[in-house]
């Protein structure tokens, strides 16, 4: 039941569009917060590969941050996520420690995954999230088998598993999509349209514009929105995930964005067009949220300023906690290949 | 004692699993009310319900992920593969996210799902059906894979995966279903990893997976006939390999023989042969160490040429012959 | 160009459906001569393997027939068919010998594999088959190359490939509609739902009632229709066949029919009913074929007995031909495995 | 001699065959304007255009399904597979079509398709970006396997896989991509099944694929200043494998250490060694035949932890020590 104080402020945000004033000040410091952390996680690690501090490659979701956190924010801490190769941005998103996270990428005994796992396969399983994927759409079975884990231990969850649009081209989105529609699973589906998969761009590789278009062949509800407006997401996911916690089953959603950085440290962008890359810089879904609600009145210039100022504090003492963690230790190679 | 089929064996192991515990659950292609492509789930599902022995779409890599995501969150699933020949197409599922989950991701989960298999010859099923694929999980750190050959250790086994926090595959052949044994009614386990002795003997060692097992030891019997002491290993677990009574044994007999249904050229033979030859049991060794695999070919569907892919009684009588009179 | 006597046939033909007066007297007695040819080779392979005669299992199509005749009918023999493990009828649509069949079946060195690989896999390939598949839904992927290779050769040939209903929930039913869309092959995707992929009825497998509901996922055109009537079979295919040949791309097809057998041998019918079973050999494609040209005079009696019994006769022939044939020489066993 | 990098050599093949041979086109994910993940394809999409240097959706199953049905229907083509990982998805169409076809069809069809698989370690990518798979593929008859160590094997190689009626498959080490050496400029061919000796030796005979063929030699080197004398042959070939090759090598030395980087446990070198344990050369052998792998553990992705997981130089020139010095 809504508080006095609650409706008053509700009733403040009547010029406001439905999705930006059903979030409170808390919610949108917190979504800003996360956007943030993102942001400046992956601009950082950027720094750090640049430095040769980080080994391998890496995925930068820069300009996606809405789509990662959007779709998170209406989920109980207890609900499940499944994510991707371009994964840190659903991590945080979820609630990962950026120390823990930076930790990994640093190969670090005090990363998510002791080191072992690397970007591509950070996973905070306490916090909920069921870890990166490696393999392009690999984590779309996973989250039908997760579902029906939930559905079986009736346990209220719900579980969010991202894919890309190069991934809704698997045989693996096929058969997942089927089995969480036929047995009404508690799963929603994200697909982050950034318009490529790797040079792909998705007119080449797919039959149709919108991965939502398929939708209908699962018999499952697909709408395909403006991933980078984050009470836009936020309302749709919220939707999604009340309808799938209710048993009304999966439903998909497709967020169009963009990756302002090549898919990975070896991309040369030779697929797409300084322009292209400008436009969509020009569409930062984190200062889009921002103007919109200095516009509004809902935060002043200073208040933001201090929400990016702090995130940019939490990142670098994550990084210095990373720097100063252990490797693991050599005598421990073949730790943890089986359980005991 | 009591005599169950291999398929009643794995059934009874299944329905005590789910009777003592709700996290388990039986789900693949036509397990339900068809009771199986070789009805080994019978009437599981009219006992426990469609909610607990679940009919799936014939979606292999889905499926896989699906006993991966349910593992990870806290069920134990026990998927069955209708063929094991369909397992290539959820081998990303296995390879990739069910064995690396728990290293990948620093010992954080676990993943204790059981993968029923059934596979081999002997059925005039052709070169899609008839397949003995096992020696490639053999190579998959992060899997156990095992091969019962008999009603009692298919029941104790599985029971065994059932406890382990480990994916586990076994592997089945489709001709054991209906062969018959003493089983225990309660819910005993055989351990994972321990290879059983099936006869002492002292002139050669024969190892043997699966239903090969069975044919080595009516082998073995032959060849006492004929003042051939050969002590039959069956392996049971070929991952991870119970290297030390195969050692024993070649330590006493000086000689080994291998005998499997998959293809020889890289099959689990070639594992046995290399640990021993690499091992200090090499200076034990008073002959080569011979292989008996399948033909380096598809199954064919003729059944002549289908017998003679794979390794017969006669065949193994022939080479343990052989590898007593080499020097 | 039409002669004087084709239209005159054509005009006398106006009081029927086009699909049915688009069809000559020629194509007709071919079309029943294989939908026999179709039953009783089953019907015979179904006795051949109670004696005993036959070894391993086999999936029969008895009641299917319409929709094998009717796609194959429109082909050239140069185009290609791709089968499943039910494809006893499409190769005899595609104008196998059945005692080169039969012989495969009886495991003989005359088979169309030389005995090697039974029902499961058999294939004329000179004739356009390129193969039955145990593997459901193996065959798509294969199309999908097929026709890239007729579009890169530009040869003009079409492919058809057949599969289940339980087939389109595999994986590589997704991605290979999804590349004949991309790329437009000449592919014609033939769906034969027969309602149930092995006991598992559509209903509680697939998310939608119809395979085609899938079509629009892939930008392809997709109809559904009664596959057991072979006019209309013929007249579909017919349009996808020219479409693809023509460079328009691929179609998918459901021809929606019922197979009157179990499964596979093993098969207790445990999932439906008598009642379902009997409406359905109400229904059967041969009988309804010959009702309606007797109805319109197209045939009578006696002449379409006479194309049964030809039939039958050819069965008789090819079977003993089959049981004459050689066994393969065992010191054969490994040849065939390479090419050299 | 001209050198080209082993990336660059492997272009120059695709280039020739492509203007040699219509019917040769090559396709996999990003291998157009990208140019490959790894740049192997490079520019070949500018000189041969879209319609032969084809990208594709990500859908590997699908893509493998496509090299077979355009092989059995008159062209050669040529799959990319961007991680060989990935072939995890696709082992159905590689495993129960390909390798299977020409058989099932009693030898009235030809699946002359080439596969392309860049693997190995090395780079950091972690566990499922850098496994060692292909020992997998030498237990699939009606397959050939091959692992070109250097950029003229490269281009031979894979020209003679062009030629090659069969499914041929390409394991490249990523880390070899770099790496530089003569290539003659015009279409020469080198043999499957064939194994180089890289270095004659008397002592030891030390077989290995890929990378660890060049490991190998460095070692070979390091032990000849110690005064060992190490054998090193080039396997190039995991199926069929070059048994005289090895054979004669053994037959001299008495001593054989197997050295590859896929898991050590059912790895080629399980084969290797039991082939030889097998034979005649047996009683040639002085000592155990030593294995060396990776370690049987998915890849880990801290780089320390890395390294140890898969055999170095100095693990090669420790187990060459130990080896002559066994009795
Ligand atoms: C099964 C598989 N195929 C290919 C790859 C290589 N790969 C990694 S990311 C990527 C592109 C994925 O595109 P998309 O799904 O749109 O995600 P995005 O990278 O755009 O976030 C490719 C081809 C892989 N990791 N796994
Ligand atoms: C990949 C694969 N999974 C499962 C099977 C076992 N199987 C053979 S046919 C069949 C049912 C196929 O149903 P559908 O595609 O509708 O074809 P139908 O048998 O009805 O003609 C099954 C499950 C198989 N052969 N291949
Ligand atoms: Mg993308
Ligand atoms: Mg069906």
């Amino acid at each position: 039941m809504a508080t006095g104080e609650a409706k008053a402020a509700r009733s403040e945000r009547a010029n406001q569009r439905p999705e930006l004033a059903a979030l409170d000040d808390a919610t949108l410091r917190e979504a800003l917060r996360r956007m943030h952390l993102i942001r400046k996680f992956e601009e950082e690690a950027e720094n750090s590969y640049m430095r040769g501090l980080i080994h391998g490659t890496m995925h930068l979701s820069i300009g996606q941050e809405a789509s990662a956190v959007g779709t998170c924010l209406p989920l109980e801490p207890q609900d499940y996520i499944l994510s991707t190769h371009r994964g840190h941005g659903h991590c945080i998103a979820k609630g990962a420690q950026p120390g823990m996270m930076f930790a990994e990428f640093f190969g670090k005994e005090t990363g998510y995954c002791r080191g072992r796992g690397g970007s591509m396969h950070i996973a905070d399983v306490e916090g909920g999230n069921l870890g990166a994927n490696g393999i392009v759409g690999g984590g779309l079975p996973i989250a039908a088998g997760v579902g029906l884990s939930i559905k079986m231990q009736k346990n209220g969850r719900v579980c969010i598993v991202f894919f890309g649009d190069g991934a809704s081209n698997e045989g693996a989105f096929h058969e997942a999509l089927n089995m969480a529609s036929i047995w009404k699973l508690p799963v929603v589906f994200v697909c982050e349209n950034n318009h490529y998969g790797m040079s792909m761009a998705i007119e080449r590789a797919s039959a149709v514009p919108n991965v939502a278009d398929r939708a209908p062949a699962y018999a499952m509800p697909g709408i395909t929105i403006d991933g980078n407006d984050l009470p836009l997401v936020a309302a749709t996911a919220g939707e999604a995930i009340a309808r799938a916690r209710s048993g009304g089953g999966p439903t998909l959603i497709e967020c169009k964005t963009y990756r302002i950085r090549g898919h990975s440290k070896s991309d040369r962008n030779l697929y797409r067009t300084k322009e292209e890359i400008d436009l969509w810089r020009s569409r930062c879904p984190i200062v889009r949220l921002e103007e919109e609600l200095l516009g509004h009145d809902r935060f002043d210039r200073q208040a933001l300023d201090a929400i990016e100022a702090a995130a940019a504090a939490e990142i670098a003492e994550a990084i210095e906690f990373a720097k100063a963690s252990p490797d693991p230790d050599i005598s421990e190679l073949t730790r943890d290949v089986y359980a005991n | 004692m009591r005599e169950l089929s291999y398929a009643e064996a794995i059934r009874e192991a299944l329905g005590q699993a789910m009777e003592a515990d709700e996290r388990v659950f039986l789900f693949g292609e036509d397990v339900g009310v068809y009771g199986g492509a070789f009805g080994v789930s019978g009437d599981l599902v009219h006992r426990f319900g469609t909610e607990r022995v679940i009919d799936t779409p014939i979606s292999e890599l889905g499926i896989a992920g699906v006993a991966v995501g349910a593992a990870i969150t806290g069920m134990r699933p026990v998927l069955e593969i209708q063929f094991s020949d369909f397992v290539t197409l959820a081998m990303e599922q296995i390879v990739n996210q069910a064995a690396k989950i728990r290293f990948m991701f620093g010992g954080k989960a676990t993943v204790p799902m059981v993968v029923r298999l059934p596979g081999g010859s002997g059925t005039g099923a052709a070169a899609q059906h008839s397949q003995s694929l096992e020696a490639w999980f053999a190579h998959v750190p992060g899997l156990k894979v095992i091969q019962p050959a008999t009603p009692h250790d298919a029941k104790g086994m599985l029971l065994a995966a059932l406890d382990d926090p480990n994916p586990v595959l076994i592997f089945e052949h489709k001709l054991l279903y209906k062969t018959k044994g003493p089983v225990p009614a309660e819910a005993y386990r055989v351990p994972i990893g321990k290879a059983a002795i099936r006869r002492e003997g002292t002139d050669l060692t024969i190892v043997g997976t699966s239903l090969m097992s069975l044919k080595a030891e009516a082998a073995a019997a032959r060849l006492a006939e004929e003042g051939i002491s050969a002590e039959v290993i069956d392996l049971r677990t070929i991952r991870p390999i119970d290297f030390d009574t195969v050692a024993a044994s070649v330590r006493k007999t000086g000689r080994l023989l291998v005998v499997y249904e998959g293809v020889k050229t890289m099959g689990i033979g070639a594992e046995i042969s290399a640990m021993i030859a690499e091992s200090d049991v090499f200076d034990f060794l008073d002959a080569p160490i011979l292989r008996l695999g399948g033909a380096d070919m598809p199954l064919p569907y003729n059944p002549q040429l289908e017998k003679a892919a794979v390794p017969q009684e006669d065949d193994i009588v022939a080479a343990a012959r052989r590898l007593k009179r080499e020097e």
